[in-house]
């Protein structure tokens, strides 16, 4: 008889549950995110589902392909971002899932590259330059979280944020939490940082030339990752269920809200801001977290 | 086995081959003399690897009468200097010759001083270290052979090119062994030679001036490492390195204005020696000139051989550093390895230059193994020892490739490659497998990266720790910038580019599929590697727990499998290969805004910004000013 | 109905194509997208990529330099695909009938599917005009899927 | 090796049909080729027919500025004939001319702002523009091409209730603007992305003769409606709104400025409408065999119409040189050297009007 | 209004004059009237004056007129003149002379003589 505190399901029903349901969480929520932003707005806006609507549909559209190597990425794209979202549901080192999450944006980067053409390039550059941007605060923030927790294990950061033992992450590690913020931005690829798939300049980035299966396909990937950050941010600070998805919610809120109020930066002026800020808030934790020796060797 | 034997095979017969292939005539009989020597070779290191580790004493040689083999190698040693005096001489370069005449006279004061009686001792080391580091440089140093056969087809010098080829293989597998640092001293010099004579291989004014540059900061090096060997003998007497460990330290007399800390001076000094080989960040130029030199003479100096033996020396030494308490002296290690890891990938993204690219790419990376030796944990030197074997394998094949390409081609300017895989699919596949694997999970480097991140953040000075992380972050993501540039500019084809039959050259393309196929077996084999070939000192103590559990590689912080991400790296990316069909009909040409034209694409190195003429004039003082504190911090 | 028909009833991205009219019809596209009349209520969304697009809209006369380049545009479109001739000039010449510099309508470059008169367009004709095209997008694909059956069957 | 990008002629961010060949470094535009003439139609041409219809066809040269333009071709037809149109046709012309000069400026920004990438403005603007077109409806029967200018005068009559309502409309604009103008210029982001980007100097822009909001935001003041004044700006004194950096920030602010200026010149309008007289045209003339020509202030700048009678009803020459026409010139310079997030931005802070380019 | 006509050098003259007070160029205008090609430069002195006109007539011989180029002097006479250039098939000197049109038409304005 299982039960409902057998470790098999937390340990591996619900995550397997979580990997099926998260492209439909991760639609719904860009479904969210396109009504709220035309509220914002002053339009009606689609429908909440219409993100799927857009998936099937372009399932039932003809492919116009210009080679084979950028549908290969794609699909590989597809595949190490769900790969990246299971191994974060089953609780695997966060390290590798960080460096698997960055695979993919290899994978992107390389389908955008391998097609010749202007735009295609042009985003694939600009998304390796963001690449740049987020990735060194992302993993300074994982290094972060090892100080105050001694493991890259999230397990390890979930049992140590239980309320027994000592206070939550969200204590030691809030400018951590900031800079994660500021980065949020670059991978749900929202304004000001969505200049690799900056409409009004290189179309759709790296994303321009794939047609209906293959586009359907990046998109549910992009479906995948909105989940995945999500997931990401609120794995780290607070023990309590409520609390983390509250977390999670004010994140999708903060980046809807940032996306509506400000421009699309340029590529330079990205990498400064994130850099200068992102380095900042992290400098400036590490010290609080030095200084009240709140660090495991 | 006997160890005696094996070792010869190693260290005599390529040169014994050498001479072989340099005196019969016409390029097929030198071709089977190449063949036969890199089976040899290669039979030797596995053999070796299967006797397992023992310690040899190499006291004469019998031929015909009995001949002191340290004498030999001291006549031969100033034999090399004289070498090196007559080049420097003949080229007018008088650093070359100044630097000479220095070393001249440290070998003399040592050997005639310094150098105690005749005292037996363990003259090679077989250990783990040394096996692993044999294999790189048999098994890859003769693929870059079998490779050079079908490379330096027609070149007019060829003769003499196979003869240092296969001296500087020997050369180096005896520089692993050496025990005795009088006799390491003369291998070591021995690379320099070879090195130097490869480099100005073409004999033309690019050559000469990079090979006299490579000369004479390798001599700088050398000087370095006769200072420190002096130093030792001076201040442990005894010239066997496995006698450190129980050496008692005295400051002589002569050096008694020296603080006590001063007994790790020897140290510095052959860390700076090992700089130089490594072309860490204030020697670097001498490397990338290095890029004049035939292909396969890259990649040799590149993966297997000369850089290697820097870092290699590091390692040696990294345990004594601990040992006679210079924690200083590693921290300080450690920022000049970072510096060269973070600043040279920097360098690297504003090169269209393949080659130059891999060569700073080379220095980043044995920049970053350095840095793993001056973190100088037990998780710190495997992770040194995983990327040095894991950084060969795919420098070797990415030196290779772009020697295949050029041939192709005729270009190395990564401009040119563009589409490249419509062309010659095959070398473009492998080339992208090594460029991949140079920065994605889960291949080799990554294994290596992954262990230095761990080790960094175990580091025992917080503060320091966060600057090796701050540099292995960095370095990373500049790497993952220009490798997957390059990867996407061979990548780029047009719609419907057709391939002209490609011509095949199997010498050139059996080395590149073995080391691709190398790449894959040795990420599978990573937990093997780790369990069976990482043996170190007690001095590190053992990983709690050890580092490898069933298939998963796991530290104090977290854990994950090699094999089980190789495995899914490979069904991610082979799914969509035999799934996804194109069907002729479906062909479209590019978005170009409706005119139909196809665009030019290329560009964007930002030499403006960090090209090698802005940054390298910053770069250099800093090193130098690194230098001057590693001396610093032994010193005070 | 199935689930694919509906989406792409839910889910027309349209691309909007201004050849050389007066830009009148141009800014009552643009008003169509924007919050008094948004056109998004029915999932319509301007991508301005051939490739990824359902719908073209097509502005203005076409030119004789434009000529090659909508060709291009909407060979680019992966079926099923509509175009549209927004306002009197797409559709007929309009005032411009006569003048030297365009090849008249826009059904003698490209096939048109529907016709949306007036010069210029009102915001409301352009909407009501999509919502034609939409189930002509269903309809088309239908042909091309019997079509492939067909040609399936002779060979 | 550089990489080459078309940027259009169909482009997403551009609405119009114009090419510009981008020679790239990285993301810096090291050298830009315009090619246009993608919405030539031959309208010069078109023109030599009857001149009562060349109003209507002027309008359709551009339908943004359709105002201004059949202002401007029925002020040289009149100009040709010697014919003085009534005060209150004036008074409407000027009206109308202003009311366009808003909506305008309006889609200017909007798109400016989303050239950058900021949608919710872009749809605030849209959204105040409605309200103009809502009052071009009101007063004409179309929201875009108004079809009201002909030779001799207007064929609408704004009458007191509509004079009424033109207050209110006033009122609530300014409001609308107010808030606009507090947005934009306050906006961190916006400020970041356009000052110092696509800097025309004062030197440049006298050598290239730019006109319109583009030369004023270089701290040119050239301004038909001070220079040369038509209509009614005899009357009512026009200031040139200056800004003296240049940039895009400049030209977005000169424009953004205007809007009050339009505003504040339709209410000194209204009061003129009760004591004008009743007639809104005068009966037109026949066409003698002369030239004349007039310059209007459209919302792109000066617009020139040349006019040219033959004895008979239909024009002889007319000569359309539109306001993007004189700007033309200025952005390939600015674009060369620019980032190319920059490029869109830079054209469109030029207000180009490809209609009114090509003709 | 009133028109100073000038010949192509004197208008040479003039266009450098009025470049060193700073007048601006509105435009250039061309027109066929059957045997010759008038082509009308009209200035705008800045930053107040009344417009100037100036005329030169270039009579007609067969597509081959020469119109000297004042862009030299006035870089914004380029697209003008480029325009004048493509509309009556004449030739300005230093002014490739397609801008506008697609290569299959040929100087529409251009009228034949009578």
């Amino acid at each position: 008889m299982i039960t409902l505190d057998d470790p098999i399901i937390w340990k591996i029903a619900f995550p397997a549950v979580m990997l099926i349901l998260a492209p439909i969480i991760g639609g719904l929520l860009i479904g969210i995110d396109r009504k709220l932003t035309a509220r914002l707005q002053n339009r009606a806006g689609p429908p909440i589902v219409q993100p799927f609507y857009d998936v099937l549909k372009l399932f039932g559209k003809e492919d116009k392909i210009v080679n084979k190597t950028y549908l290969v990425f794609a699909v590989a794209y597809l595949l190490t971002v769900v790969l990246s979202t299971g191994l974060l549901l089953f609780h695997y080192d966060l390290l590798v899932i960080t460096f698997m999450f960055g695979l993919s944006f290899i994978f992107l980067v390389l389908a955008g590259y391998s097609v010749r053409s202007q735009f295609s390039y042009v985003g694939s550059n600009r998304e390796l330059l963001q690449m740049l941007t987020y990735e060194p605060i992302l993993l300074l923030v994982v290094f972060l979280d090892r100080l105050v927790t001694g493991s890259f294990q999230i397990d390890a950061i979930w049992s140590f944020t239980e309320p027994a033992k000592t206070e939550p992450l969200l204590y030691t590690l809030p400018l951590a939490l900031l800079a994660l913020f500021l980065i949020l931005p670059i991978q749900l690829r929202k304004s000001p940082y969505d200049i690799a798939e900056a409409h009004q300049e290189i179309a759709q980035g790296p994303v321009t030339e794939y047609t209906g299966k293959f586009l359907g396909l990046v998109t549910i990937a992009h479906f995948y990752e909105v989940f995945f950050v999500l997931w990401f941010i609120g794995l780290y600070f607070v023990q309590n269920w409520a609390v983390r998805i509250g977390l999670m919610a004010l994140a999708f809120l903060f980046s809807i809200v940032i996306d509506n109020v400000t421009a699309r930066l340029r590529v330079d002026q990205m990498i400064r801001q994130v850099y200068i800020i992102g380095l900042l808030l992290i400098i400036v934790n590490l010290a609080y977290i030095l200084i009240t020796g709140k660090w495991i060797a | 086995m006997d160890g005696l034997l094996l070792l010869s095979l190693t260290v005599l017969v390529p040169v014994l081959f050498g001479i072989i292939s340099y005196l019969v005539p016409g390029y097929n009989l030198k071709k089977y003399a190449v063949i036969l020597c890199a089976l040899v070779l290669s039979v030797a290191s596995l053999l070796i690897l299967y006797n397992g580790p023992q310690n040899l004493t190499v006291e004469s040689i019998n031929i015909g009468m009995s001949l002191p083999v340290s004498t030999i190698i001291i006549a031969l040693d100033f034999l090399l200097l004289l070498v090196f005096l007559y080049f420097g001489y003949k080229d007018r370069e008088y650093k070359v010759l100044g630097l000479a005449v220095l070393q001249l006279a440290l070998l003399a004061y040592l050997e005639l001083f310094v150098a105690g009686g005749e005292e037996a001792g363990i003259t090679f080391v077989i250990d783990d270290l040394s096996i692993v580091m044999c294999l790189i440089v048999s098994l890859i140093g003769s693929l870059i052979l079998l490779y050079s056969i079908g490379y330096m087809k027609g070149d007019k010098n060829v003769s003499s090119f196979f003869l240092i080829m296969m001296v500087f293989l020997g050369d180096m597998n005896a520089l692993i062994f050496a025990n005795d640092l009088t006799w390491l001293f003369f291998f070591w010099e021995g690379t320099t030679l070879c090195s130097f004579l490869l480099i100005r291989h073409y004999r033309d004014e690019p050559s000469i001036k990079a090979s006299d540059r490579a000369l004479w900061m390798n001599l700088l090096g050398g000087i370095a490492l006769v200072c420190g060997i002096i130093l030792i003998e001076m201040m442990y007497n005894t010239r066997f390195l496995s006698e450190l460990f129980t050496a008692q330290a005295t400051m002589p007399g002569a050096l008694s204005f020296l603080p006590a800390a001063a007994i790790i001076l020897p140290f510095a000094f052959m860390a700076v020696g090992a700089f130089t080989k490594s072309a860490l960040m204030p020697f670097n130029s001498w490397l990338t000139g290095a890029m004049v030199a035939p292909t396969p003479v890259s990649a040799l100096l590149h993966s297997s051989t000369m850089v290697n033996a820097g870092v290699y020396m590091l390692i040696r030494i990294a345990p004594l550093i601990l040992i006679f308490g210079g924690g200083l002296l590693s921290t300080v290690i450690t920022i000049v390895g970072g510096f060269s890891f973070m600043f040279c990938a920097l360098l690297a993204l504003s090169q269209t230059d393949s080659k130059r690219i891999l060569a700073y790419s080379t220095i980043s990376y044995l920049g970053l193994i350095a840095m793993c030796t001056g973190i100088n944990t037990w998780l710190a030197i495997t992770a040194a020892v995983a990327l040095l074997v894991f950084h060969a394998v795919s420098k070797g094949l990415l030196f290779l490739c772009v020697g295949e390409i050029t041939h192709i081609i005729g270009s190395r300017d990564i401009e040119q490659m563009q589409g490249l895989i419509a062309k010659a699919p095959l070398v473009t596949v492998i080339t992208v497998i090594g460029l991949i694997s140079l920065m994605a999970p889960p291949f080799g480097i990554f294994v290596g990266k992954w262990l230095a991140f761990q080790s960094a953040s175990t580091f025992t000075q917080i503060g320091w720790s966060l600057v090796a992380i701050f540099f292995i972050i960095f370095g990373s993501i500049f790497s993952v910038f220009y490798y997957s540039r390059w990867a996407g500019k061979l990548l780029a084809t047009k719609p419907a580019e057709t391939a002209p039959p490609a011509h095949h050259d199997w010498y050139m393309e059996i080395p590149l599929i073995i080391l691709a196929a190398g790449i894959f077996v040795s990420v599978a084999l990573t937990t093997i590697f780790f369990t069976q070939l990482i043996d170190l000192p007690d001095i590190y103590g053992q990983e709690p727990g050890g580092l490898v559990v069933g298939e998963v590689l796991r530290s104090a912080f977290g854990g994950f499998s090699p094999l089980m991400f190789l495995i899914l790296f490979i069904v991610i990316l082979l799914i969509p290969i035999l799934i996804i069909r194109v069907p002729k009909t479906s062909l479209t040409p590019t978005y170009s805004c409706g005119t139909g034209k196809e665009p030019d694409i290329g560009g964007g190195y930002f030499e403006t910004l960090i090209g090698e003429s802005k940054l390298l004039k910053y770069l250099n003082p800093i090193g130098i000013l690194l230098l001057a504190i590693l001396f610093l911090a032994v010193l005070l | 109905m199935s689930l694919i028909e509906l989406s792409r009833k839910k889910s027309p991205w349209v691309i909007h194509v201004g050849t050389g009219g007066c830009n009148g019809c141009d800014l009552e596209i643009l008003a169509c997208l924007t919050p008094r009349f948004d056109a998004s209520r029915f999932g319509v969304m301007s991508t301005g990529n051939p490739k990824h697009a359902d719908i073209m809209l097509v502005v203005g006369p076409v030119t004789l330099k434009y000529k090659e380049i909508i060709t291009n545009l909407y060979n680019q479109m992966p079926d099923p695909k509509v175009v549209i001739a927004v306002g009197t000039c797409a559709s007929t010449g309009g005032i411009y009938q006569g003048c030297y510099g365009h090849c008249g309508s826009l059904d003698k470059v490209v096939p048109v599917d529907v016709y949306i008169p007036g010069c210029n367009v009102r915001p409301e004709a352009v909407i009501d005009g999509l919502v034609l095209g939409l189930d002509i997008l269903n309809e088309k694909e239908r042909k091309i899927l019997e079509e492939k059956k067909k040609s399936k069957g002779a060979a | 090796m550089k990489t080459t990008i078309q940027f259009g002629p169909q482009h997403p961010v551009w609405v119009e049909p114009l090419r510009l060949k981008l020679t790239m470094d990285g993301e810096i535009v090291k050298d830009c080729e315009l090619e246009a003439g993608f919405c030539h139609r031959g309208l010069e041409k078109k023109f030599e027919w009857d001149y009562n219809k060349g109003a209507y066809l002027s309008e359709r040269i551009c339908g943004i500025c359709t105002q201004h333009h059949s202002t401007c071709y029925c002020t040289a037809v009149e100009g040709t004939m010697g014919l003085e149109i009534p005060r209150r046709a004036a008074v409407i012309r000027t009206i109308m001319l202003e009311l366009e000069r808003l909506h305008s400026h309006l889609l200017a920004i909007g798109l400016t702002l989303e050239s950058i990438g900021f949608e919710n403005l872009f749809m605030l603007c849209f959204r105040n523009r409605e309200i103009v077109l809502d009052m071009f409806e009101r007063t004409t029967g179309n929201r875009v091409l108004h079809g009201i200018n002909i030779v001799g005068g207007v064929i609408r009559n704004i009458g007191p209730e509509m004079a009424k309502e033109l207050e209110d409309f006033c009122d609530i604009m300014e409001k609308r603007c107010l808030d606009l103008k507090d947005m934009i210029l306050k906006s961190y982001t916006i400020r970041e992305r356009m000052q110092g980007v696509g800097v025309m100097s004062e030197q440049l822009a006298r050598d290239l003769c730019v006109v319109g909001p583009v030369a004023r935001g270089s701290n040119v003041p050239y301004d038909i409606r001070a220079v040369a004044p038509y209509v009614l700006y005899n009357e009512i004194k026009v200031k040139p709104i200056v800004e003296t950096s240049g940039d895009c920030w400049a030209r977005s602010v000169v424009r953004v400025r205007e809007l009050f200026q339009s505003i504040d010149i339709i209410r000194q309008c209204i009061p003129l409408l009760a004591d004008a007289g009743e007639d809104i045209f005068a009966k037109s003339k026949t066409l003698p065999e002369k030239e004349y020509f007039t310059r209007v202030e459209a919302p792109r700048g000066e617009l020139f119409y040349y006019a040219k009678g033959k004895k008979s009803k239909e024009m002889d020459r007319i000569k359309v040189r539109t306001s993007t026409y004189g700007n033309g010139p200025g952005f390939v310079p600015l674009i060369k050297g620019s980032h190319l997030a920059d490029v869109g931005l830079i054209t469109i802070t030029f207000d180009p009007c490809i209609g009114c380019f090509d003709r | 209004m009133d028109v100073k006509t000038v010949t192509q050098q004197e208008m040479q003259d003039v266009a450098r004059r009025l470049r060193a007070a700073g007048t601006r160029l509105i435009t250039i205008v061309g027109y066929d009237s059957g045997d010759t090609i008038q082509v009308s430069y009209f200035f705008q002195p800045f930053p107040e004056g009344k417009a100037e006109t100036y005329r030169v007539v270039v009579p007609k011989h067969g597509g081959n007129e020469e119109v000297e180029s004042i862009t030299p002097i006035f870089p914004a006479a380029y697209i003008a003149e480029n325009e004048l250039a493509e509309m009556f098939g004449v030739h300005v000197k230093g002014v490739p002379g397609r801008f506008f049109l697609h290569e299959s038409i040929n100087a529409p304005l251009r009228r034949k003589a009578p």
